[in-house]
């Protein structure tokens, strides 16, 4: 919406506020942008070092604070697919049954709504101890990925249900309408029009769960559990990136090396899924309506 | 595009329950977050050694293992403590001993404390350094959280109560104690003595103080002439057989005595 | 399939992802009580809500301290975030070229994504001795803030960028006709237009706030007091089970959900609350 | 739910338990022979208890092109949105009185919407082609009734696109997306997307008017030429338009602050000479 460049600054007094408003946002965008790269250079200044090849493919060895971590990378994409997998689909049929059959003001609406919203803000440790009673022992599943996938599907479903629902309440009626019309299908016009305008927000959404799930240690700690091992199944233990971040640095002394060069890891796979999701919305975006 | 997400998940699901079929014989260790790092180190060789054997290793804390031990969930708890009375009735075996040694910066220019002052330091009785022969600045305390074994260790030997203790910074890990001290000039804290000697090696800005005059060394800890020592304790529920059994007898023996130095612990000597 | 039938079933399997989506929620609170239920059955849920010290070996579980640090924690993160979140998706949206928009909004999803834990540590090895310099002992109230902030500024400033996108076209165009600055534009048209929205992104961050453990545990000292300034090192609830729950048995492990359980009734007071004012702003 | 799946309604076939087969058309081109197909008796529709318009009673004739007139809010659009039971998914909207298509009660509860809006086609003010390509556009509708055969899919599809003019404007583009086209050719692609399940029924809800005066000629022409074989029902502003496509006219007004049926004639009479005041005072563009 850069159009609005255009807009006349008539009188100074106006001129003035608007350069002080212009001044004010890039103000805040400096401090922000300022914290971030002190932290990114803090980060790459203690592990860049000891990123490499062999990083990414060695197992950790003595606790973490030599070797590699091939295995926790394994580990921390099996829980995060597990995680998507399960969430995704719920995230998106809750959302779609918000948006599209309830009213916001309507009582099912509401309650759903306000679960999810308390849900949103349970602290992750409680989350984690909740999925350790219920997947890990009353499920059966013991400390495993799958157990650590559920119990983080459990944490990012609100992101993901409130961000996808936005998306499609933003989508204009008159695609809705004009389907009614034509004797067709709620299903039809959902998989083939809503969900599809609507994918940018789901995309939005999905990075902001991945980016809260790939972040979590509270959780998993009691639910995927502390193996260093090369996970072989769902039902392994496997420790995911930042349990082992966590471990080395409050737990292992002379692990922070190797802490910060994880960390590194971690915001560089954050980078390629964002860039891989945000490349998958412009396509579909473009391909429904180019040179419009 | 929705089929295909679920066939995904039954097709991810099936693949993970089929490959658990070749489970291996499998022991199941939990409990104390200090015991974890060398028990995992251990477990790892012991499975070179036993190629059929697989030992996974979970933290959470000593009760958490105690417990699990108890009820069975885990094959063997740890513990970075001695069993307590009431916890008797279970078997516990020490595979190696950590000392607890107070830390201060290292710009700190107070040497040594007495007993009596490390107590009123910790009981805020004293509350700035310039009462103990150091630069003027207020102390800042550095306590554990409750609960954890190296509180109860510090609690028994001074003979204090936790709710007496008047801290300003209270922390989990050893490694978070070790960070505030660094980060603080007036910090003063207590933790594990083989990593504080390692980090005080590697340039981190701590230093230990002797204790009642002896120093806080591993050496002294191996001799037992250091007075703030505890053992970490593999516990099972009865007597241990079969693999347990051998992974036991493993892990107190001369053959992990370089991973017990690795994690700066100080083997037992049988 | 008939298309009628077809609806039919799409509308049970959404319900049905509903039920369990909500249900979840139940699951854990079911799960809280149950867990508390025998501390409070013994003690009384009105020996929690007192000041008089956090020892729960010794039978004194009073929450009100860490309870007042959780609220205080949040909201001067929410304090700090906030304004810096909107003018961030100001920024984004309307005066940063469109390169350097691009590269921002990357650097906000990275915050987004950046554990916990690591930014712990980058506070207590960055913030804390800063803060320490002015006033010891350094992790604080004002630590704890300020790495919260970083953690929530990105739900905020990602919201907001989202509904100010979502502002319609003819809103601009109606501005612009009646010859409105863009400041004006962005003050009185766009941002009224989404403040619905953008008020839900900072709910969400808040409650988020709330709930952050790890670095919080890191930086705010983790002493139970009742904060008197910026300065005092205190203990939020989440700290609280964090630091203890590894190492609690009994009574001492239910008291800890009861602080699970306080905190959840809190988000939930929140929300509701919101909701309820959140309400008359869609409608005015 | 009756659907049925081998013939498509509108083929020469006796199918008496499907409420929507019209014999073939037997108005002529110029409509001389009216026959009412559309009854519409004291209706009244309103939202959340304020009515937009109430007691209208008419009659739409088959292959006539019924035009109707009137101030904005006068509930035009509520009533064509009645016709098709569109406010069916308006929350609060409540519909009172009679509608019935060749003499099946369009508000029975246990009519199949489906096969109704089927028979009723509707095209909205604003160009809305679904964000997919031109040839996805109709064929999901066709999909969604359960034509799948496809040479049949592409017959019906090149026949649409030949009936709204747009075939020689794009035939070889057709997996463009549609938000690609001009606004003219969108909302000709929607009129196409409307025909190509083949109603008897078009219902237009001032189709002209978000359209630049070119195109907005181009899509008049295209309604013309519909007349006869369809059944068009036309909201309009546009008193010109009116005068020169449609057959029949039907004049609203806003009274008691609700909308109602001033007068409905001929077109011809009704602008020629009205018979009640206000109609008179309309057309000639002294009120409204």
């Amino acid at each position: 919406m850069r159009e609005s460049r255009a807009f006349d600054l008539s009188s100074p007094r106006a001129a003035w506020r608007d350069l002080s408003l212009q001044a004010a946002a890039w103000f805040a965008a400096a401090i922000v942008a300022g914290m971030f790269l002190w932290l990114l250079f803090d980060l790459l200044w203690h592990g860049a070092a000891r990123v490499d090849w062999t990083f990414l493919t060695t197992t950790p060895k003595s606790s973490g604070r030599s070797g590699g971590i091939a295995p926790i990378l394994a580990s921390t994409l099996l829980i995060l697919f597990v995680a998507i997998a399960v969430a995704a689909p719920l995230g998106l049929a809750t959302a779609v049954l918000l948006s599209e059959y309830t009213r916001r003001e309507g009582r099912l609406g509401q309650m759903i709504g306000l679960s999810l919203d308390v849900l949103a803000g349970v602290p992750s440790i409680v989350v984690g101890l909740f999925g350790n009673a219920f997947f890990c022992v009353w499920l059966g599943l013991g400390f495993s990925i799958l157990a650590g996938g559920l119990t983080l599907a459990c944490m990012i479903l609100p992101i993901l249900i409130r961000t996808t629902e936005s998306g499609l309440r933003q989508v204009p009626d008159e695609w809705r309408l004009s389907a009614e019309a034509l004797g067709m299908s709620r299903a039809t016009i959902l998989i083939h029009v809503l969900i599809p305008v609507a994918a940018p927000a789901l995309i939005a959404g999905l990075m902001l769960g991945i980016g809260r799930a790939m972040a979590e240690t509270a959780a998993l700690v009691f639910t995927s559990g502390y193996v260093d091992r090369m996970p072989a199944s769902f039902l392994d233990s496997g420790r995911a990136i930042s349990v082992h971040i966590y471990d080395l640095t409050m737990n292992v002394a002379g692990g922070d090396k190797n802490a910060y060069a994880s960390a590194l890891v971690l915001i560089a796979l954050l980078i390629i899924i964002n860039g891989i999701a945000v490349a998958l919305a412009d396509r579909a975006l473009t391909r429904r309506v180019s040179a419009a | 595009m929705l089929r295909l997400l679920a066939l995904t998940v039954c097709g991810g699901f099936l693949f993970g329950m089929s490959l658990t079929a070749n489970a291996a014989e499998k022991i199941v260790i939990t409990g104390s977050s200090t015991v974890a790092p060398l028990v995992a180190e251990i477990g790892k060789r012991f499975e070179e050694q036993n190629p059929d054997v697989r030992i996974d290793v979970q933290t959470g804390g000593s009760s958490r293992g105690i417990n699990d031990a108890r009820s069975g969930l885990a094959n063997i708890g740890m513990a970075s403590r001695s069993l307590k009375d009431e916890e008797k009735d279970l078997k516990g075996t020490a595979i190696a001993r950590d000392g607890i040694g107070i830390i201060l910066n290292a710009a700190n220019m107070v040497r040594s404390l007495t007993d009596q002052q490390i107590v009123d330091i910790f009981l805020g009785k004293i509350t700035d350094w310039s009462a103990v022969g150091g630069k003027a600045g207020p102390i800042t305390v550095v306590n554990k959280a409750d609960g954890r074994s190296t509180l109860e260790l510090f609690l028994n030997h001074f003979k204090l109560k936790a709710s007496d203790i008047k801290a300003q910074v209270i922390i989990g890990d050893n490694q978070q104690g070790i960070k505030t001290v660094a980060g603080n000039p007036n910090a003063i804290g207590y933790v594990s003595v083989g990593t504080a000697e390692f980090e005080a090696g590697q340039g981190t800005s701590v230093k230990l103080l002797s204790m009642n005059g002896i120093p806080a060394t591993v050496e002294n800890i191996q001799n037992g002439s250091f007075p703030l020592a505890r053992p970490l304790t593999l516990v099972t529920k009865d007597e241990p057989s079969g693999v347990v059994r051998a992974f036991i007898d493993f892990a107190q023996s001369a053959a992990v005595h370089d991973l017990v130095k690795e994690q700066f612990f100080v083997p037992v000597l049988p | 399939m008939s298309p009628c039938s077809r609806d039919a079933r799409l509308f049970w399997i959404l319900s049905a992802s509903a039920l369990i989506a909500s249900g979840l929620l139940l699951l854990i609170l079911v799960f809280l009580a149950k867990e508390s239920w025998p501390v409070i059955q013994n003690a009384g849920l009105s020996k929690f809500m007192r000041s008089d010290g956090w020892y729960p070996t010794e039978g004194a579980y009073g929450l009100l301290p860490m309870l007042a640090a959780s609220m205080a924690m949040s909201a001067l993160a929410i304090i700090i975030a906030a304004p810096l979140g909107v003018a961030s998706a100001l920024f984004c949206r309307f005066y940063a070229p469109p390169l350097i928009s691009r590269m921002y909004r990357w650097a906000i999803i990275l915050l987004a994504g950046i554990p916990s834990v690591v930014l712990g540590l980058w506070g207590l090895t960055v913030i804390v001795p800063l803060i320490l310099a002015v006033s010891p002992p350094g992790t604080s109230l004002l630590a704890g803030s300020i790495i919260l902030a970083l953690m929530i500024l990105p739900t905020v400033a990602l919201t907001t960028e989202a509904a100010l996108a979502a502002v319609p076209m003819t809103y601009w165009q109606g501005a612009a006709a009646l010859g409105l600055s863009k400041e004006a534009t962005i003050l009185r048209v766009a941002l009224p237009a989404t403040a619905a929205s953008i008020y839900a992104g900072i709910l969400l961050a808040v409650a988020r706030a709330l709930g952050e453990t790890m670095a919080v545990l890191m930086v705010s000292g983790n002493v139970v007091q009742l904060p008197s300034s910026l300065f005092d090192p205190v203990r939020t609830l989440t700290a609280n089970i964090a630091l203890e729950m590894a190492y609690a048995t009994g009574d001492h492990r239910a008291s800890l959900f009861v602080s699970g359980l306080v905190l959840t009734a809190l988000v939930l007071a929140l929300a509701a609350g919101a909701r309820r004012s959140g309400g008359q702003i869609v409608h005015a | 739910m009756t659907k049925s799946t081998g013939s498509e309604p509108g083929q020469n076939k006796p199918a008496p338990a499907t409420p929507f087969t019209v014999s073939p058309i037997v108005a002529g081109p110029t409509c001389c022979v009216p026959e009412c197909q559309i009854r519409i008796e004291d209706l009244a529709v309103s939202y959340k208890g304020v009515p937009a318009f109430k007691d209208v009673t008419l009659d739409i004739y088959r292959g006539c092109i019924t035009a109707f007139i009137g101030p904005s809010g006068c509930g035009k659009t509520s009533l064509l949105s009645s016709i098709n039971r569109l406010t069916d998914m308006i929350a609060g909207c409540s519909v009172e009185g009679l509608i019935s298509i060749d003499g099946q009660n369009v508000r029975d509860p246990t009519l199949d919407v489906r096969a109704l809006r089927r028979r009723v086609g509707m095209i909205f003010q604003k160009p809305n082609p679904f964000p997919l390509s031109i040839r996805r556009n109709l064929e999901m509708p066709l999909r969604e009734h359960g034509l799948t055969n496809r040479a049949e899919l592409d017959s019906r599809i090149e026949k649409a696109l030949k009936d709204v003019g747009l075939w020689p404007e794009i035939h070889g583009r057709l997996d463009a997306p549609a938000l690609a086209l001009s606004g003219g050719q969108q909302q000709r692609l929607c009129i196409a997307r409307a025909l190509v399940l083949e109603p008897a029924v078009l219902l237009m809800d001032e189709p002209c008017s978000a359209l630049d005066p070119l195109s907005s000629g181009v899509v008049e022409d295209l309604i013309e030429s519909l007349r006869g074989r369809y059944t068009v029902v036309i909201v309009t502003h546009n008193l010109a338009q009116a005068r020169r496509i449609a057959n029949y006219a039907a004049f609203f007004w806003v009274k008691e602050r609700a909308g109602t049926l001033i007068e409905f004639d001929f077109c011809r009479q009704l602008f020629e000479a009205p018979k009640h005041e206000l109609t008179a005072a309309y057309v000639n563009g002294q009120r409204g």
